[in-house]
């Protein structure tokens, strides 16, 4: 490939969004529109030719590299054979909380917990296991928190109202008393 | 503690030779001084500036060194340094101390400084690592664009069971921080004490001062205590309040009229 | 490039996060573990042979394909990606004392810096750098922090043991900080 070329690659491989041909160009403002379009020619063939697993398409506002479809299903399946993963105590603690508080805001998350949870928040968010579910009309209207159905599916619950006393949890997490699980939930324990 | 504090500050007042010194010597100097990320950094700096022996470190030459690069960096508020001040010139007055003789052991007041300075050297170590291996990765993008209907990403599935997230809600409720609750302690403040108190002072003195009728580091309701005493005893007339100049302390003088009557 | 280091560039090309390797084992469960290295160092060729401009990594817990430098300022330059910031000589202070001495209080790496670290610490957390992994059993039952994943990738390190032994380091080591490092480098083996 030629060195426009490889450029082009490393900047669609690096960028978060699609790159229409006009933004291309200022990455060599010496290349001609011509040598441009002559080297996406050149990428778009070599992964092409090569028998490579992604192509180079222009969509969706722009040019971007994709992995080709027919790898979708094998890497989906894949998914499902990974060994599974545990969460961090600290993701833990905070998935509890928003379970029975819900909905929370980041900095209530944080008044129970004591530390900032902000990375904690968005792993728990990427994992689909909470999502946004509305603005507080507290001072600057913060994000809400609440768990999704993926986190049901993930306890093989039906409804939030089937997560163990929820009522005496929410009261005494909002109370923030030191009581253990073992007095709040008396005979019924959990396990 | 106090010591460092108090010469430090002094020496920064504005419009004292000492702060005008070292406020020159600063334009010089500021643009090459690189920043310290701790009171350790600097003694470091210093160690290996001065190339005397870690094992064997001169304290009073240090300690001098140490102060005088505080002042030029404009350290002085800064509780760590000061803190590290303090400790050096306590090594440094320790160092003095006649030696017990003979075989006796003896601990050099040194011993505990020196392995903090080695564990912080080593530490440095590995930050040059660090930043070795970061802005090598830095310089590399990976790829963020992901689009999830095309795209599949392997990610782990979750083992994660009821009692486990329990068991999280009950060490959040163990871990929890009860809510603060203060004591708070009524103080009356003692305005007739201290009207004997400054009866006392100006019957010994014909001009006193704040600091005469309440000792530096008082509470705040003996400052209170103090000041309104002092107004209290002007306004009946056994005294006189005068400030020769803006920002200068109050002196206090026995009042002759009140003093006839 | 044959089908399995096909398969193994789409897998790698989709995620925005590193894949170990027993993760990429699941895309072809028939596949031997030799087979599955062969297709990684072919993949690996590949990319060099060709001469592109991306190239396959093993760092940070896993396989990465990642830009070369050679075409970072240019991407930078045209505004298409932007490089994290450089950490400051504090937070990397900060980050080194809690990378060897994990699990660590704030106040021992305060005893270590000799500084306040409390905005430090939030800082490497809200960046995902390190995160609570427990609490001490000693007074007060403060906080403890860890490295996570993502230190790992900022530092394009495979495992904790990449980083240098303290005994490998010019200066010498107090025994018990070789046991400190001992049970963090012991069975249980790093994050």
């Amino acid at each position: 490939m030629n060195s426009l070329a490889k450029l082009l690659e490393a900047a669609l491989f690096a960028s978060p969004r699609p790159i229409p041909t006009d933004e291309l160009a200022t990455l060599d403002t010496e290349a001609s529109p011509a040598a441009l379009q002559a080297a996406l020619d050149e990428l778009r063939e070599h992964y092409d030719v090569d028998g490579h697993a992604v192509e180079l398409v222009d969509a969706g506002g722009g040019w971007q590299i994709l992995t080709r479809p027919e790898y979708t299903e094998a890497i989906e399946h894949a998914q499902m054979a990974v060994r599974p993963r545990r969460l961090s105590p600290a993701a833990l603690e905070t998935l509890a909380i928003v379970a029975y508080r819900q909905p929370i805001s980041r900095a209530e998350v944080e008044e129970i917990r004591g530390v900032d949870v902000g990375s904690v928040l968005k792993s728990l968010h990427e994992r689909g296991l909470i999502d946004v579910v509305g603005r507080s009309e507290a001072l600057g209207r913060p994000l809400l928190y609440g768990t999704t159905d993926a986190f049901l599916e993930q306890f093989a619950l039906r409804h939030l109202e089937e997560l163990p006393r929820t009522d005496e949890l929410a009261v005494a997490l909002r109370a923030r008393e030191q009581e253990t699980l073992a007095e709040v939930f008396g005979t019924e324990g959990p396990r | 503690m106090d010591d460092v504090t108090t010469g430090t500050s002094a020496s920064r007042a504005p419009g004292s030779a000492a702060g005008a010194a070292v406020g020159d010597t600063e334009l010089g100097f500021s643009v090459d001084l690189p920043h310290y990320s701790g009171p350790l950094d600097l003694l470091l700096a210093l160690i290996r500036d001065e190339k005397v022996d870690i094992y064997d470190i001169p304290v009073a030459r240090i300690c001098q060194q140490f102060i005088t690069r505080m002042h030029h960096l404009q350290l002085n508020e800064a509780a760590e340094y000061l803190e590290m001040a303090a400790r050096l010139l306590r090594i440094k007055a320790q160092m003095l101390l006649p030696r017990p003789d003979g075989e006796e052991a003896w601990e050099d007041p040194r011993t505990e400084l020196v392995r903090r300075l080695l564990e912080y050297q080593q530490m440095r170590e590995v930050v040059d690592v660090l930043e070795r291996l970061g802005e090598d990765r830095r310089n590399r993008f990976a790829r963020t664009f992901v689009p999830a209907s095309l795209s599949p990403v392997i990610q782990a599935p979750l083992s994660l069971s009821l009692g486990e997230l329990l068991a999280a809600v009950d060490r959040v409720l163990r871990h929890a921080e009860r809510p603060e609750i203060h004591d708070v302690i009524s103080r009356p403040i003692d305005v007739d004490g201290f009207i004997e108190v400054v009866r006392a002072v100006i019957a010994l003195r014909a001009v006193a001062r704040f600091r005469d009728v309440v000792p530096p580091g008082a509470e705040p309701w003996e400052v209170l205590s103090g000041l309104l005493a002092l107004l209290e005893l002007a306004r009946r007339g056994e005294l006189r309040l005068a400030q020769p100049r803006p920002f200068a302390s109050v002196e206090i003088r026995r009042e002759l009229a009140g003093e006839a009557a």
